[in-house]
């Protein structure tokens, strides 16, 4: 329609010299730019993934042993060791009430002294008796003739065991070992057990379990509402005062330091609800209000990088509003919304600051049987016990940080596959 | 009629409810067409337009179901909060009441270990009395459960029987069912206000007590923290200058880390999307999710026993004499490193959500990958990008357990990245934690900080917010 | 510039001094318009004079623009579509339309044909839905060469292949206005010809307008046609007139410059 | 859960981290000895908060027990009496030892309380800023190395007994101190207890192992922590011996070795019929405190002959505290 | 098949022997062709023959495209394209592509086009560029529609003035070899009329090769024309030829069912 163009810089340029010296020499620097850059990548990921690899390395190196212990065979004699005990008293419920006045730390002190020599009863753990304990009650009828039971060692005898251990351990252990009493085996009260004071004695089954309750209170509750809040402020929210102020808090709260959701969940759901104490229910609660900030952001980026063509494809079918988002628009964004729930879940897993308010910073001996018994949970077991005094400890809190990561990388897992099936790309 | 066995009943009513719905507006269909649609003819004849449904069968189903149990299971959660209080008004008129102890702590024990029994949750009473009660709580619990039960139900059957009425072609099902799913969205972010509104109201007190004790403006601008001269006798002046908490909260979380975690979690999620192959990529990304839980804990002891030692090394090293074993850098570093996933794992999500079609455009003009990333696939991805930053600055701001461990408890305003410095969650922690009177303006100081931490989060939210829309952009 | 048709029959779809702008810029002015079941409408008119933006306005596809904004009355068999009364998704699934750009779902193509029937409960059983998945690819002459694989994506189509799948999604819900926009662009002489055949098919019983920037097509297919120019509705008449005896110098000057 | 008229099968103990370990063996051996009884939930607030909960009233969920590592405060006492807990046992169950240690490879202190408190105080004696940088400034005998002493927060309770029994001693030593004291407590206790704060005393929150961490890898730093962790740690840490006297279970017990601040449990006496086991759980403790009890052996003081009986006498028969006997 | 030019001048870029595959789905058969300086080539075909396919492969594009797989030879002046040392960054700058569906960047009309030359450094100064976006803008018929709105996004423009905008943005970078995909789909007559002006005048210095569904667009701008149907190159020749006096029956058939 109008006059034609200007050639003059046109023809000088005509067409671009791509074989030209100066070409050549600004593609080669632009390689190497690229070789840089696409290096530094690689050395970003290479440098995180190798910080992790540091990390588990020493705490695979540090806690594997927590998974093992050392076991002292002792022989028993029960008929004549002094305690009076009626099996037939050992039928009903309440075996434990019966052997709990049935003087076993005494018997057990002494076949150890008889076993293992003066001083025996120091090398096994203080509370050896209630292995014994258990094997009466599982097979009432040991107590009629010798038994040879295998007691879990003393904390020092563990840690020598594992050669950490004091020289005068390291010797005891030696002479246990010389004398055949002493055999390792896999520590599966570690596993099934709860906190205890002896570290030979202790399990993360407890911390675990309340983790496991307080992490699905808080996925059920901060996932769909993470996820509707996400979708009504990107979707459908009008763009108003009432939004933004709706928009502000929720980036506010991903700010807000987990310790003050703590402050909260105390006055709320404590002081205010009269919720239990050290309740996984209160735990998932404070770590859903901390975790659905970060769902709703991730979620509404996921959302926002959904092309409007898609949008308007099925809106021009008659699709509803509702229709669009739910058939198109979150399928899409699931991936996206995946990565805030890992991310977010993930950091509550591994969080404790807020839990110290809410009572599970505690000494809980037994499993919770539901959300509302006490409980605690993993990050903080792993806090208890690095603040403990026994050394034994330290194998068990990087043993429990094992744990931990297990159940991160089992409940991402979930996720992740969820989300890698739910990739698309367009 | 316990309350679970009532809720599955309304549910499974509802459930019914939906399948009768769905059925007679299929049938309601069917009649308003002229040809049964099972024959759908692919001849070029249009489908008779008479009195279609509105909506579909299954939305009609849907608003039934509704209808049957969304006001009887709130009738249900109201009624079981109010029932613990009936019953007991109720046990307390049997005659075995009069016998109760006057002292409302024993009265209320051996109430609830009746109730306990009653409800099977306990096997025997600690206190003999409470076997008085069992018997009478029993009753009681039965008479208001089959009340509530009965009420429920009728409240069901009412709505069900409201919502067929209404089932006509031109019924608006959906669009009832669409308005309600929006109500749900709604409440759904104003959880976030809700939530607001809570901390506000659990720390605003405290503050308000602390701010009578120490002058605000000497708090928001002091200079100087010592929380130990408060307690000795000094007053309260000078001690609770905030000024070098917020600093050090600011250079550990948002300098110190992010100098950190921006390029190595930009750059990651950068290789991860455009460099590596598929199958690394769907390893490594998780992988460095992993980093994101880690106990706090776990990096607190790293950064204090391995980082922070190597960084006072190696500052002596370079001369600087003053380098304290506790060093902001330690600290900073290693929350740098946790947060990686935070900017990786958005932003990757973000630049893979861009379509193709960008990247073919900016290839086929000769621009390398590199050129690509940077000049096309990130600026449009940027709010993603930006919002995985925010996320990781929020992240590092309200971390605790990392600092307490390896950047000390000192209040030194500083630049220097050696020196030991302190963040108000920390204080807020130490505050907390301490065993310091609860009222004593030392403890009361942790609920300012918090207020204050909280209100400048929200003020810099409200511009990042604005600035945010002004450059808010979008592809296609 | 209103040419009107036979006063006799109600239109199925009149628009009324429509004005649309974006933000402060005006896209469309005061356009009034008529479009019926017995005649096919073409609109055509040079690039960026606002076919699309016009079209959209018609199913309210604009709602979804940010920032865009539409004056006047657009009725639908007499019904006010801008009237807060009316439900716009049943409007949508009224007035169906074919987007400028292919854009099908990052679906199987079958799920890409079956989701409007799905949304609309038009089918019964799995069988019926085979039905009108298989009749919607027929007609917009796609069936022949997807019918090994339904379940691929419908982006990994060529355009072409794309935009007829589009089209055939559009069919499929059987709506009682069609708008296509450039509905031929992406295709090839025996495509278009069965989109045209489609569309003589449907003439009658649907109102349909065409976006186009063919003139041949626009003749072969349209028995209206609204000549658009920066904004305005310049023109508007029989086809047949149009083409050979337009009375606006533009329009002249548009379709002598022809092409095609 | 439930409201005030809820019932609780289970004891509730909260408050201060030191006692901690001593309560959750007690909670162990209680359980042993009732397999019954479910194990009591002791959770670690710190003193000062696990008071306010203790004090907020009567009833399930508030809890039974307070440990504290310091006495009730007045107005604490006040608190719990304003919300109805009126009746409340003190039992004072032990001793906790603080010991100051350095690394292995550390050069050997040997310290007074007047050397530490020069090396520490903000302002010494009244006199100025604290300006030594290397104890050799405190004085010449002591080795040139730069004053680093890790240390409780100011925030803990372990940190009011190290300015209590070591940096008041020290500071009495001086005689114009001495008459401060007569004339002006406050400014005796400002002059006398506060801590300089320019990096030479590394505040170090409430972990104490971290404490024993960072002193193995910085051997010429002193460390201020809780005396059972000293013992443990042996193997990496020697103790610093003040006015001579070494630390030791012994030296600790007796006094001899100064820091040592007594531990307590609070009861309300309102929850002893009610919540089961309360008081066997008690009795459990004061079964435990002896010299050879279980207690010692995790590494708690056990307290004076005398105390020891005073304690027991009031377990039986649940003597109430008076509360003017408070500060 | 292969009936060749004047063997005498060395062919821009020539394929021989291609095969490409989509995963196992072959798209392209043993294609052998040869583009041009001299001369405009046209592909034409039915939808989804494998045009773009090929185009794409012209200069490397299907290495993005995910299962993608091409087996052959093709050269640019002699060079394979396919050589493992090829650099393949500089072969797309030399061989510039326009989509087939319109792709500007969510950037500036501007920064579109000043993509291309500020990535090869082509403008030593802001005005420099001014004057390189002017004149792109220009010859892709655009520059009177934006001039006053270069600061908008370019993705907030019509469909037809979008695909203008890419060809604006292909040409900016002065290419060796230009491929277009179909570039006048979304462009009225006027609009055509300039495009096809710039591939005349482009003709000559550079190699064009362009897909167009439109036999006349293929008759008037096209020197060469193939053929493809179902991912063979059925017939290529002088275009004059082929629309006179195709030899196959199959391009017969394509060529009379002309409806264009
Ligand atoms: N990404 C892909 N994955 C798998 N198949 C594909 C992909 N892209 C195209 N195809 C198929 O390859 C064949 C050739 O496609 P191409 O895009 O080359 O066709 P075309 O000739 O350009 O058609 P049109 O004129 O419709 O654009 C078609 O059958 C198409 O369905
Ligand atoms: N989202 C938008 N924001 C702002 N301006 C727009 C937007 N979409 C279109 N426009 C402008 O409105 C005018 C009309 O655009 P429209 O898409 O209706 O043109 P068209 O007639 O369909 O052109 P074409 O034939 O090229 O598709 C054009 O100038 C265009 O640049
Ligand atoms: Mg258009
Ligand atoms: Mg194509
Ligand atoms: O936890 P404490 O109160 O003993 O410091």
């Amino acid at each position: 329609m109008t006059s034609p163009p200007p050639d003059e810089t046109l023809t000088r340029r005509i067409p671009t010299d791509w074989k030209g010296q100066a070409m050549q020499r600004r593609i080669a620097a632009r390689y190497r730019a690229e070789r840089r850059f696409r290096l530094i990548g690689l050395a970003s990921i290479l440098l995180s993934a190798g910080f992790l690899a540091f990390l588990l390395v020493s705490m695979l190196g540090n806690g594997l042993s927590g998974f093992t212990r050392t076991e002292i065979a002792v022989k028993f004699d029960f008929p004549r060791a002094p305690m009076v005990v009626d099996p037939a008293m050992l039928e009903g419920g309440n075996a434990d009430q019966v052997l709990a006045g049935a003087n076993l730390p005494v018997v057990t002190a002494q076949a150890a002294n008889a076993a293992l020599g003066e001083g025996g009863d120091a090398l096994i753990s203080s509370n050896a008796w209630l292995t014994v304990r258990d094997a009466i009650r599982d097979d009432p009828s040991i107590l009629q003739r010798e038994a040879v039971l295998s007691l879990p060692a003393s904390a020092d005898i563990d840690l020598a065991a594992k050669s950490q251990g004091t020289a005068q351990a390291e010797a005891a252990y030696a002479r246990l070992k010389q004398g055949g009493h002493v055999s390792r085996a896999i520590n599966m009260p570690f596993l099934t057990a709860s906190d205890a004071t002896d570290p030979t004695q202790v399990g993360i089954w407890g911390a675990f379990k309340g983790s496991l309750l307080t992490m699905l209170v808080t996925l059920l509750l901060s996932f769909p509402v993470g996820v509707l809040a996400a979708l009504y402020l990107e979707e459908y929210a009008p763009r108003n005062r009432w939004t933004d102020m709706i928009e502000v808090s929720i980036n506010n709260l991903a700010a807000v330091p987990s310790i003050i959701f703590g402050l909260l969940g105390l006055a709320v759901f404590l002081n205010m609800m009269h919720l239990p104490r050290s309740a996984p229910l209160v735990g998932g609660l404070t770590m859903a209000l901390m975790t659905m900030p970060v769902i709703v952001i991730a979620g509404r980026n996921a959302i926002k990088a959904v092309p409007p063509s898609i949008r308007d494809a099925a809106l021009g079918i008659g699709a509803s509003p509702v229709q669009v988002v739910f058939h198109h628009v979150l399928p899409l964004a699931l991936p996206g919304i995946m990565t805030g729930t890992i991310i977010g879940m993930a950091r509550a897993l591994g969080e404790t600051a807020p839990l110290l308010m809410i009572g599970m910073r505690a000494f809980i001996a037994s499993p919770p049987g539901g959300v509302t018994d006490p409980a605690t949970v993993l990050p903080v077991q792993i806090f208890l016990w690095s603040d403990e005094i026994s050394k034994g400890f330290v194998e068990k809190t990087s043993a429990a940080i094992i744990v931990l990561l297990l159940f991160l990388l089992g409940m991402n897992s979930i996720a992740i596959y969820l989300r890698n099936k739910f990739e698309k790309r367009w | 009629m316990s309350g679970t066995a009532i809720t599955i009943l309304i549910i499974g009513l509802g459930l019914i409810a939906w399948l009768s719905a769905r059925a007679r507006a299929l049938r309601l269909a069917h009649a308003g067409r002229a040809s049964p649609p099972s024959a759908p003819s692919p001849a070029p004849e249009a489908r008779p337009r008479g009195p279609l449904l509105h909506s579909l069968p299954s939305y009609h189903g849907w608003y039934a179901a509704i209808w049957v149990a969304v006001p009887a299971l709130l009738f249900l959660t109201v009624w079981t909060s109010l029932m613990p209080g009936l019953v007991t008004d109720r046990v307390l008129q049997d005659p075995a009441a009069a016998t109760l102890p006057q002292d409302a702590f024993s009265r209320g024990a051996i109430l609830s270990e009746g109730r306990a029994i009653a409800q099977g949750k306990a096997a025997a009473a600690f206190d003999p009395r409470s076997n008085a009660f069992v018997e009478p709580y029993r009753e009681a619990q039965r008479f208001y459960s089959i009340g509530g039960g009965v009420i429920a139900l009728l409240l069901a059957f009412a709505g069900g029987a409201y919502a067929f009425t209404r089932i006509r072609p031109d019924f608006r099902a959906r669009t009832r069912v669409e308005r309600l799913v929006m109500l749900g969205l709604l409440i759904a972010s104003l959880i976030a206000i809700i939530t607001t509104v809570g901390i506000v109201a659990s720390l605003l007190w405290e503050s308000i007590r602390f701010f009578s004790l120490v002058n605000p403006v000497d708090f928001l601008f002091g200079t100087k923290w010592s929380p130990q001269s408060a307690a000795l006798g000094y007053g309260n002046e000078n001690a609770f200058g905030a000024v070098p908490l917020f600093w050090g909260t600011i250079f550990i979380g948002a300098i110190i880390a992010m100098a950190v975690a921006i390029p190595l979690g930009l750059m990651s999620a950068i290789y991860l999307t455009q460099y590596a192959r598929p199958a690394a990529r769907k390893w490594l990304k998780p992988i460095l999710e992993v980093l994101a839980g880690v106990p706090t804990v776990v990096y607190g002891y790293f950064a204090a026993l391995t980082i922070a030692p190597a960084m006072r090394d190696f500052a002596v090293s370079i001369g600087i004499s003053s380098a304290s074993s506790e060093s902001a850098l330690a600290a900073g570093l290693v929350m740098g490193v946790m947060i990686i996933p935070f900017v990786s794992s958005m932003a990757d999500d973000s630049i893979s959500s861009v379509p193709q079609a960008m990247r073919d455009g900016s290839l086929a003009m000769g621009a390398t990958t590199s050129e690509t990333i940077r000049q096309v696939l990130l600026p449009a991805a940027l709010p993603g990008v930006v919002g995985g930053v925010l996320l990781a600055v929020s992240r590092a701001i309200g971390e605790t357990m990392i600092v307490v461990m390896a950047a000390g408890l000192a209040a030194n305003l500083t630049l220097n990245p050696f020196a030991s410095v302190t963040t108000v969650t920390t204080q807020i922690v130490q505050l907390l934690t301490g065993d310091q009177e609860f009222d004593s303006a030392k403890t009361l100081a942790a609920f300012a900080l918090g207020l204050v931490l909280f209100i400048v989060t929200l003020l810099l939210n409200i511009v990042a917010l604005q600035v945010v829309k002004r450059y808010r952009e979008a592809y296609e | 510039m209103t040419e009107q048709t036979t006063p006799s029959a109600p239109p199925k779809m009149a628009a009324r001094h429509v004005n649309v702008f974006y933000g402060d810029k005006q896209a469309i002015r005061d356009v009034s318009i008529e479009i019926d079941n017995d005649h096919v409408i073409a609109f055509i008119g040079p690039s960026g004079c606002g076919k699309s933006t016009f079209l959209r306005t018609l199913n309210r596809m604009n709602d979804t623009v940010a920032g865009a904004r539409v004056e006047g009355d657009i009725t639908l068999d007499g019904e006010n579509i801008y009237d807060p009364s009316m439900d716009v998704v049943q409007l949508r699934a009224r007035v169906g339309m074919v987007f400028q750009k292919p854009n099908p779902f990052p679906k199987s193509i079958y799920d890409n044909i079956a989701y409007g029937p799905r949304i609309h409960g038009l089918a019964n059983s799995k069988a019926d839905l085979d039905v009108i998945v298989e009749s919607a690819l027929r007609r917009a002459g796609l069936w022949d060469e997807v019918k090994d694989r339904l379940k691929d994506s419908g982006t990994a189509l060529s355009g072409g292949q794309q935009q007829r799948l589009c089209i055939g999604r559009a069919i499929a819900v059987e709506p009682e206005v069609i708008l296509m926009d450039e509905p031929c662009s992406a295709l090839d002489p025996i495509a278009t010809a069965k989109i045209e055949e489609l569309i003589h098919e449907l003439r009658g019983r649907y109102a349909i307008a065409i976006v186009t920037h063919n003139m041949q097509q626009a003749a072969r297919v349209s028995q209206r046609t609204a000549f658009f120019h920066l904004g305005t509705l310049v023109e508007y008449g029989v086809t047949s007139e149009i083409f050979t005896n337009p009375r606006e110098d533009r329009t002249k000057d548009y379709i002598t410059g022809r092409y095609g | 859960g439930g409201g005030a008229g809820g019932s609780r099968d289970q004891i509730r103990a909260v408050g201060s981290s030191t006692v901690y370990p001593f309560a959750t063996a007690a909670a162990e051996q209680f359980v042993q000895k009732n397999p019954g009884r479910k194990s009591p939930i002791i959770e670690q607030t710190g003193t000062g908060a696990g008071m306010k909960q203790f004090c907020a009233g009567i009833g399930a969920q508030h809890p039974d027990i307070e440990n504290a590592s310091r006495r009730m405060k007045k107005g604490e006492f006040e608190q719990c009496r304003a919300n109805g807990v009126t009746d409340i046992v003190e039992i004072q169950i032990g001793v906790d030892g603080i010991a100051l240690a350095e690394s292995n490879k550390g050069p050997g202190f040997r310290l007074t309380p007047e050397l530490i408190y020069k090396a520490l105080a903000d302002d010494p004696f009244g006199k100025g800023k604290n300006k030594a940088q290397t104890w050799a400034d405190v004085d010449p005998s002591l080795p040139k190395v730069a004053i680093s002493v890790f240390g409780p927060p100011s925030t803990s309770g372990t940190r009011d007994s190290l300015a209590e029994l070591i940096l008041e001693k020290g500071c009495l030593t001086d005689p114009a101190m001495k008459e401060l004291k007569e004339k002006d407590e406050d400014r005796f206790k400002a002059t006398c207890t506060r801590i300089r704060e320019d990096g030479k005393y590394v505040d170090s929150g409430e972990n104490d192992n971290l404490i024993v961490q960072k002193l193995a890898a910085n051997p010429n730093s002193l460390g201020v922590f809780g005396f059972s962790y000293l013992e443990e740690n042996r193997d990496k840490l020697k103790d610093v011996p003040i006015d001579g006297v070494e630390a030791t279970y012994e030296t600790v017990a007796t006094g001899r070795y100064p820091g040592a601040r007594p531990l307590y449990i609070y009861v309300k006496k309102a929850h002893l019929g009610v919540i089961p086991g309360l008081k066997e759980y008690i009795e459990e403790v004061a079964s435990g405190w002896g010299p050879d009890g279980y207690l010692a052996k995790r590494g708690m003081v056990a307290a004076p002959e005398e105390v020891r009986a005073k304690n027991a006498e009031i377990v039986r028969n649940l003597t109430v505290l008076d509360g003017s006997m408070l500060k």
